[in-house]
C-alpha cells in the first residue's frame, strides 16, 4: 500500500514544485505550493507522522500560505508589471547547478544506510509532545521566542507608522 | 486488501453522514427564513408548493436549487478564469471535510464486528479540525481576489484577516477542553463527558470550561463569517463581501459552504462541549440517576436515545444562529478585530492557564 | 515500511526544484515560495529517518524547521512589503542597493 | 630619648610627600584657574625676572601654601633629628636601622621591598636635606612671593625634598633609582620652572638629558650587581662582598665594571667631566633652586651613592684611581673657568662643580668620610652663597651680572657679612667650616694609599684659585665705586626677614659645621669619622683592609702641619691676589685679558665645551635623526604601512566587484558552494 502511495503523492508534491517555479503569476505558484504541501502531509501520514502532519497543514496551508496570500493581494502587481523572466546567463546556469545538486543527492540517497530502530510509534501527537516537552524544551521555548521576534519584526517592518 | 463488508461499512457511513448534512443544510436555509420571519413577526416563505401542498413552505430550498442550476453560470471578464472557478469549491470541501472526525453515537456492534458512527476517527483528532477549518479562508480570500474587483477584494481580505484572527482564539479556547479530558480523539472526549460531575452534573465540557465554550462559540461564528461577525459580506458595505460577483450554482456552492459549516460547528459544539451523543444519566445498561434510581433501557433504546440526543443537540446549535443573528447587531470591523486580539485572546490565553492551575491543584490536593 | 532511501531522493528532488526556484527567478514571492519548498524537503528527510529509527526526533526537528519557516515567511513577507511600499517592485534584480 | 620614634622614620619622606599632595591640590584646583583666567585676559607683558614677578593682591591660598611647604619639611627635619638622636643613643655597632614599608617588587627569587635605612651615612644625609632644605623652603617664601605660579613652585620643591630623603633612605639600589630619577624630574621641573623662557625650558631639558645619560651608566651598574650578587640590598650586597671576592665570583675586573658604571651615574648627577655642562646652565632656575638642588642636595646624590657603595669602589683601584683623577680635573678644570664668568650664579656654579670635584677626590683616595664631610660643610656654605647671591639679585631687581654691582655692602649688610663668612669658609680661611673639610682633603690626597703627590698639587691650586675668584665676586660685587644701573640703585633693599633669617643661620652653621671634624692633629676630636666609621669601617674591611682613614698615623706630624699651612697660604696668596686686581689696581684684569685674548677668550667662553659637545654628539644624533627621519621613517616605514593599506585598498577594490548587490547572484554563489561541498562529500 504504501508504495503506491507514495509514488501518487510523490508525483503530486513534484509537479506542484515544479509547478510552483514556473508558474508566472505569484498567485497560481502560491496555489500549487498548497497543493505541494497537502502531498508532503500525505507522506508525512505514510511515515506515520500523524502529529507533525496535521502541524504541517495547520502552520503551512493554515497559516504560512494564507499570509502569502494574503500579501499577493494586497500587493496585488498588476500582471504586466511582473517581473520579466528570461532563463538565461547565471539562471541557466543556477537552474543547471540544481540539477547537478539533485544528481548528488541522489547518489547521496542511494548511500544511506542505517539500521531500523524500534518500531515504536514515533511520530503520534504523545510521542512527538513528550520529547518536545522534556528533550527539547529547551529548545521549544527558544523557538517561542524565536516566533515573539519574528512576530514583532514582521509588524515593525511592515506597518507604516508605529 | 479490505474486505467487503468493511468496504461496505465504510462506503454507508460517508453517505448516512452526507446525507445528514446535506439535508440538514437544506432544512437549515429553510429554518434560517421561517426563524426570521418568525421572529419580524411575518409569515416567510409559503407560496411554493408541489400538487397544492406548501408543507410550510419547505418546498422553498428545493425551488432555490433549481433556481440556482439553471441561471446562467458567467464569469466576469477581467476575472481570473481558473481561481474564479477554483474559489467555490475550495469553500465548499473544508467545511464538508470537518464533518469527518465528529462521532455520532457510541460503536454498535452489528454481525460481531464493531462499527464507530464516526467516518474516520483519527488519532490527531482535534488538530485535524483546526487543519481543515484553517483552509476555510482560501475559498473566501481567492473568491474575492479571483474577482478582480473592488468590492470582493476588500471583502476578500476582510474575511481573510478576521478568519485567521478568530482562528487563534479558537484553537486555544479547545486546548482547555483536551487538558480536562486528556484526550485528542474526539471520540475519547466524548467518552470522557460521560462521567459525572461530584456525583450530579454531567461532565460536559460547558460545566468544565464555560469561557472556553463562550470563546469557542463566539470563535466559531466568526469563523463561520455568520452575524454579528459577516463583515466579509455586510450588504450595506460591501454589496455582497467576496461573492459579489458570483451567480448561479457557484454562489449556491458558497451558501451551501457556509450552511454546512454552520451545521458542521454545530455538531462540534455539541461534541466537545455538550457531551456528543451523551444523554444525561444514561449509561449503557439504561438511566442511573443520581440518587440511586435506575431505570434500564434495551441496547437498541440506548442507542436510539443517543444518537438523537446528538441530533437534538445539533439541532439546537443551528437553530441557535437563526436566533443569533436576528438578536444581535452587526459589530464595526475594527471592533470585531479588537474583540478578536484584544479581548478573545487574552482570554483564551488566561482560560488555559486557569485550567492548568486547577488540574494541577486536583493533581496535587486530590478534589 | 519502506526504507527511506526513496523519501530520500524524493527530498533531494524537491530541494533541488526549490533550489532553481529561488536561482532562476526574479519574483521575490515565488522565490520565497521555492524557499518553502526546499524546507519542506528537508522536512521530508527528517520524517523519512525519524520514522525508519523509530526516534522522535525526527518529528522535533522537522517541528523546529516548520517554526522557522512561519517565522522567516512573516518576516520576509514584511520586508517584501515594505520593498514594494518603497520601489514599486518585487523584482529582485532591481533591489541592488546592497551594491559597493 | 625614645627608639620608638625610629618605628616613624617613614615620616622623614612621607611628609615632604604630604606637602605635594596638599599643595598640588591647590595648585590644581586655586592657582591654576586662575592663571589660566589671566592668561585669557592677554595679561601678556609680565615679566620673568628672577624674583620680580607683578603686583597683585596676595590670593589668600599663598599663605597657606607659604605655610605648608617649608612645614612639611620642617616637620620632617625635627623627625630626623630625633630619629639620629635615637641612632646615636645605640652603641656604634648598632647604629643601623631598616624599615620594609611594603614588599614593592617580588618575582622568582628576587625582592626589593620598599624599604627605609638609616645608619650614619644616611642621617648625616636626611640632616643636611631637610635642614639646609627648611632653610631654602622659608627664604623661597620670601623669595618667590612674587610669583604667580606660587603653590607649583612649592609641589615642585616638595617632590624634590621627597625624591632626595628616598634617595638616601633607601635601602636598596632600587629605591635609591627611584629617588635618582625622581630628583632628576625635579629638576627638570624646576629648571625649566620659567618655562615660557626659552633658556629656562632649554636648559631644563639639557639638565634631563645629561642626566638620563649617567642614569644609564647607574642603570646598567645596578644590573650588573644585580647579576652578580642576586640581589639589590646593601647589607645583603656589602655583606657578600667578602664571600664572593674570596671564592673568585667577584673579581676585580668585574667590580671595576660595576664601579665605573655606577660612577658614570654619579658624573652625570653630580656634574663632573665630562657631564657637567648642565649645572652651570641650570642657572636658569629660580636662585633658592640653585641653592637647593644644584649645590647642597642633589649634586651631592652622586658622592653619597660612591660613599655607599665605598666597599665596592675600594675592591677595585683602577675605578678609585679613575674617580680620584676626574675629581681632580674637575675640581681645577671647573675652578679655572669660575675666574672669568661674569654671571654671579655663573660663578658660583662652577664653583659647585670644583667643589663636587673635591668630593670625589676624597672619595678617589678613599677618603670617604672627608668626601662626605666636604659635602656637609660644602652644602652649609654653598647653600649660603646662593641665596645670598639671590639676596643680592632681588635687591638688584634680577640684575646678574657682577659688572653692574659693586659697593653694595653698605645697601646689603647683612647679605654681606653672611656672604663673606661663606667665602671665607670656601676660601680655606682656618677656623671656619670649609678649612677643616677641604683641608682634610687635600691631606688625605696626598697621605692616603690612594693618593698621589700630583693629586694634592692640583687640589692645592685650584684652593687657591678658589679662594681668588669667591674673593673676585666679593670685591666687585660688595667694594669698590657702584657700576648699578641709576635706575636699579634706587631700588636696592635689604631682603626681607624670611630671607635673611636663613642666611644668617646659614652663616652660623659655615662657621661651625666644621668643628665636629677637627682632626687630631689640632688637639680636636674628629667627632665625624667617628660617627661614620661603622659604615666604612665596613667597606674597609671588606676592601684590603687597610683603612685610608687611618693612613694618618704613617706620616709625621709635622708633615701634615705643613701641608695645612701650605694650602692655606696658597688660599692666601689667591686672596691676595684677588684684592690686587680688584681694589688696588683695577683696570688690571681687562689688560692681563688682553695680553692672553685667545687664552682669556677660551677660559670665558668654558674652554667651548659645549661647543664641542655639540659639534661632536647633538649634531651628530640631529643627524644622524635626520637621516633616520627621512630615510627610515618616512620612506622605510611609513612606505610599509602605506603599501599595505594601499595594497589592501586595491584588493578590496578588486574584490568589491563580486558584490554586485543582485539576491540572486548572492544565491547562486551558495548554489555553487554547495554543489562543490557535497560533491566533495560524494568523493570521500
Amino acid at each position: 500500500m504504501e508504495p503506491i502511495l507514495f509514488i501518487i503523492f510523490g508525483a503530486i508534491a513534484v509537479g506542484g514544485a515544479i509547478m510552483v517555479v514556473t508558474r508566472k503569476h505569484p498567485m497560481s505558484s502560491a496555489l500549487y505550493l498548497i497543493l505541494t504541501l497537502f502531498a508532503v502531509a500525505a507522506l508525512f501520514v505514510l511515515r506515520q507522522a500523524h502529529f507533525l502532519a496535521a502541524i504541517q497543514v495547520i502552520v503551512y496551508a493554515g497559516a504560512v500560505m494564507v499570509l502569502f496570500i494574503f500579501v499577493i493581494m494586497l500587493i496585488n502587481v498588476p500582471e504586466n508589471k511582473l517581473p520579466m523572466e528570461r532563463l538565461t546567463g547565471l539562471r541557466l546556469l543556477g537552474v543547471v547547478a540544481a540539477g547537478f545538486l539533485i544528481l548528488e543527492s541522489a547518489i547521496l540517497a542511494r548511500r544511506f544506510a542505517m539500521p531500523a530502530g524500534s518500531t515504536a510509534d514515533a511520530g503520534s501527537v504523545q510521542a512527538v509532545g513528550r520529547a518536545l516537552f522534556t528533550d527539547y524544551l529547551l529548545a521549544f521555548e527558544i523557538t517561542s521566542v524565536l516566533l515573539l521576534a519574528a512576530v514583532i519584526g514582521a509588524i515593525a517592518l511592515a506597518k507604516r507608522k508605529i | 486488501m479490505i474486505p467487503l463488508f468493511d468496504l461496505g461499512v465504510a462506503v454507508a457511513r460517508v453517505a448516512v453522514f452526507f446525507a445528514f448534512v446535506f439535508g440538514l443544510v437544506v432544512v437549515m436555509t429553510w429554518v434560517e427564513r421561517k426563524g426570521a420571519a418568525y421572529m419580524q413577526d411575518r409569515r416567510g416563505p409559503n407560496r411554493a408548493r408541489i400538487l397544492g401542498i406548501t408543507l410550510f413552505g419547505m418546498f422553498h430550498p428545493l425551488a432555490d436549487a433549481l433556481k440556482f442550476l439553471f441561471k446562467e453560470d458567467f464569469i466576469p471578464d477581467n476575472a481570473h478564469r481558473l481561481f474564479y472557478q477554483l474559489a467555490p469549491m475550495f469553500a465548499l470541501a473544508p467545511a464538508i471535510l470537518t464533518m469527518a472526525v465528529v462521532p455520532f453515537g457510541p460503536p454498535v456492534t452489528i454481525a460481531g464486528k464493531t462499527i464507530s458512527l464516526q467516518i474516520a476517527d483519527l488519532n490527531v483528532g482535534i488538530l485535524y479540525l483546526f487543519a481543515v477549518s484553517g483552509l476555510a479562508v482560501y475559498g473566501v480570500v481567492l473568491a474575492g481576489w479571483s474577482s478582480n474587483s473592488k468590492y470582493p477584494l476588500l471583502g476578500g481580505l476582510r474575511s481573510s484577516a478576521q478568519m485567521i484572527s478568530y482562528e487563534v482564539s479558537l484553537g486555544l479556547s479547545i486546548m482547555g477542553i483536551l487538558m480536562v479530558f486528556q484526550a485528542i480523539r474526539l471520540s475519547e472526549i466524548v467518552l470522557g463527558q460521560g462521567e459525572l460531575l461530584f456525583g450530579i452534573l454531567p461532565k460536559w465540557g460547558v460545566f468544565v470550561q464555560p469561557l472556553g465554550f463562550v470563546l469557542f462559540l463566539t470563535a466559531l461564528y466568526a469563523e463561520a463569517n455568520r452575524t454579528p461577525f459577516d463583515l466579509p459580506e455586510g450588504e450595506s458595505e460591501l454589496v455582497a463581501g467576496y461573492h459579489t460577483e458570483y451567480a448561479s450554482f457557484k454562489f449556491s456552492m458558497f451558501m451551501m459552504a457556509e450552511y454546512i459549516h454552520m451545521v458542521v460547528g454545530a455538531a462540534v459544539i455539541a461534541t466537545l462541549f455538550f457531551g456528543g451523543w451523551q444523554f444525561p444519566y444514561l449509561a449503557d445498561k439504561g438511566f442511573a440517576f443520581p440518587g440511586g434510581l435506575s431505570v434500564t433501557v434495551p441496547a437498541a433504546g440506548v442507542l436510539v436515545l443517543r444518537i438523537g440526543s446528538f441530533i437534538g443537540k445539533t439541532l439546537f446549535f443551528c437553530w441557535l444562529y437563526v436566533w443569533v443573528r436576528w438578536t444581535i447587531p452587526r459589530f464595526r470591523y475594527d471592533q470585531v478585530m479588537r474583540l478578536g486580539w484584544k479581548v478573545m485572546l487574552p482570554l483564551s490565553l488566561l482560560n488555559i492557564f486557569v485550567t492548568g492551575l486547577v488540574l494541577l491543584l486536583i493533581d496535587k490536593g486530590g478534589f | 515500511m519502506m526504507e527511506p532511501t526513496a523519501y530520500l531522493l524524493l527530498s533531494g528532488i524537491l530541494f533541488g526544484i526549490g533550489v532553481a526556484g529561488v536561482v532562476a527567478r526574479k519574483n521575490a514571492l515565488i522565490i520565497l515560495m521555492s524557499v518553502e519548498i526546499m524546507l519542506n524537503a528537508v522536512n521530508v528527510a527528517f520524517i523519512a529517518v525519524g520514522s525508519h529509527l523509530g526516534d522522535p526526533t525526527g518529528s522535533i526537528f522537522a517541528f523546529m524547521v516548520m517554526t522557522v519557516a512561519a517565522a522567516e515567511a512573516a518576516v520576509g513577507l514584511a520586508i517584501l512589503i515594505a520593498i514594494y511600499r518603497l520601489k514599486e517592485t518585487i523584482d529582485i534584480t532591481e533591489l541592488s542597493v546592497l551594491k559597493w | 630619648m625614645v627608639t620608638g620614634i625610629l618605628d616613624y622614620i617613614w615620616l622623614v619622606p612621607a611628609l615632604p610627600l604630604l606637602g605635594v599632595l596638599l599643595n598640588g591640590a591647590i595648585a590644581l584646583f586655586c592657582e591654576r584657574p586662575l592663571l589660566l583666567a589671566e592668561a585669557a585676559h592677554g595679561d601678556e607683558g609680565h615679566g620673568h625676572g628672577d624674583a620680580h614677578g607683578g603686583h597683585h593682591a596676595p590670593a589668600p591660598y599663598r599663605k597657606l601654601v607659604a605655610f605648608i611647604g617649608p612645614a612639611v619639611v620642617g616637620a620632617a627635619f625635627v623627625v630626623s633629628v630625633l630619629a639620629v638622636l635615637a641612632l646615636a643613643a645605640r652603641p656604634a655597632h648598632d647604629r643601623f636601622f631598616v624599615q620594609v614599608l611594603f614588599p614593592w617588587i617580588q618575582a622568582g627569587g628576587f625582592s626589593a621591598p620598599a624599604a627605609l635605612q638609616l645608619d650614619p651615612l644616611s642621617s648625616v644625609m636626611i640632616l643636611v636635606v631637610t635642614g639646609v632644605g627648611f632653610l631654602i623652603h622659608v627664604y623661597s617664601a620670601g623669595y618667590m612671593s612674587h610669583e604667580k605660579a606660587f603653590a607649583r613652585y612649592f609641589v615642585y620643591l616638595n617632590l624634590f625634598t621627597f625624591a632626595m630623603l628616598t634617595l638616601v633612605l633607601g635601602s636598596n639600589y632600587l629605591v635609591m633609582f627611584v629617588g635618582w630619577e625622581g630628583v632628576g624630574l625635579c629638576s627638570y621641573l624646576l629648571i625649566g620652572y620659567w618655562y615660557e623662557k626659552k633658556s629656562a625650558s632649554d636648559a631644563g631639558k639639557k639638565a634631563f638629558i645629561v642626566n638620563r645619560i649617567g642614569d644609564f651608566g647607574f642603570m646598567l651598574g645596578v644590573f650588573l650587581i644585580f647579576w652578580t650578587f642576586g640581589t639589590v640590598n646593601y647589607t645583603e650586597v656589602f655583606a657578600k662582598v667578602p664571600l664572593l671576592s674570596a671564592n673568585g665570583v667577584l673579581t676585580t675586573e668585574i667590580a671595576t665594571a660595576i664601579t665605573l658604571l655606577l660612577f658614570v651615574g654619579a658624573i652625570g648627577k653630580s656634574a663632573q667631566i665630562p657631564l657637567y655642562v648642565w649645572l652651570p646652565d641650570a642657572m636658569e632656575g629660580p636662585t633658592p633652586v640653585s641653592a637647593l638642588i644644584h649645590a647642597a642636595t642633589m649634586v651631592t646624590a652622586g658622592v653619597y651613592m660612591v660613599a655607599r657603595s665605598s666597599s665596592l669602589f675600594l675592591l677595585s683601584p683602577v675605578s678609585m684611581g679613575v674617580v680620584a683623577t676626574v675629581g681632580a680635573a674637575t675640581a681645577i678644570f671647573s675652578a679655572t673657568i669660575g675666574i672669568t664668568q661674569n654671571d654671579i650664579k655663573r660663578v658660583l656654579a662652577y664653583s659647585t662643580v670644583s667643589q663636587l670635584g673635591y668630593m670625589f677626590l676624597a672619595c678617589g683616595v678613599g677618603a670617604f668620610t672627608a668626601g662626605i664631610f666636604h659635602l656637609m660643610t660644602h652644602a652649609f656654605f654653598k647653600a649660603l652663597l646662593f641665596l645670598g647671591s639671590g639676596s643680592v639679585i632681588h635687591a638688584l631687581s634680577g640684575e646678574q651680572d657682577m659688572r653692574k654691582m659693586g659697593s653694595l655692602k653698605k645697601h646689603l649688610p647683612i647679605t654681606f657679612t653672611t656672604m663673606f663668612i661663606a667665602t671665607l669658609a670656601i676660601a680655606g680661611i682656618p677656623g671656619l667650616s670649609g678649612f677643616f673639610s677641604k683641608d682634610e682633603i687635600l691631606w688625605k690626597a696626598f697621605s692616603s694609599e690612594h693618593g698621589h703627590i700630583a693629586l694634592w698639587a692640583v687640589a692645592a691650586l685650584a684652593a687657591g684659585i678658589t679662594a681668588f675668584y669667591m674673593f673676585r665676586l666679593v670685591f666687585l660685587t660688595f667694594f669698590g665705586e657702584s657700576r648699578m644701573e641709576p635706575e636699579v640703585e634706587k631700588h636696592v633693599h635689604e631682603s626681607p626677614y624670611s630671607m635673611t633669617v636663613p642666611l644668617m643661620l646659614l652663616a652660623v652653621l659655615s662657621v661651625v659645621g666644621g668643628w665636629i671634624g677637627i682632626p687630631e692633629v689640632l688637639k680636636g676630636h674628629n667627632y665625624f669619622e667617628e660617627w661614620l666609621a661603622p659604615v666604612f669601617a665596613q667597606g674597609a674591611a671588606g676592601g684590603h683592609g687597610a683603612a685610608g682613614a687611618h693612613g694618618a698615623a704613617h706620616h709625621p706630624v709635622a708633615l701634615e702641619l705643613g701641608l695645612m699651612a701650605g694650602s692655606v697660604a696658597v688660599a692666601l696668596c689667591g686672596i691676595g691676589l684677588a684684592y690686587y686686581l680688584y681694589r688696588v689696581r683695577t683696570n688690571k684684569p681687562k689688560e692681563i685679558a688682553e695680553a692672553v685674548p685667545g687664552l682669556y677668550d677660551v677660559v670665558l667662553n668654558k674652554y667651548y665645551v659645549d661647543e664641542i659637545y655639540d659639534f661632536l654628539f647633538v649634531r651628530r644624533i640631529v643627524n644622524g635623526s635626520i637621516v633616520l627621519w627621512q630615510a627610515f621613517d618616512a620612506a622605510f616605514i611609513d612606505g610599509i604601512v602605506n603599501g599595505i593599506a594601499a595594497a589592501v585598498r586595491g584588493a578590496g577594490d578588486g574584490v568589491r566587484r563580486l558584490q554586485t548587490g543582485v539576491v540572486g547572484n548572492y544565491a547562486f554563489s551558495l548554489l555553487l558552494g554547495a554543489v562543490l561541498l557535497v560533491g566533495y562529500i560524494l568523493t570521500r
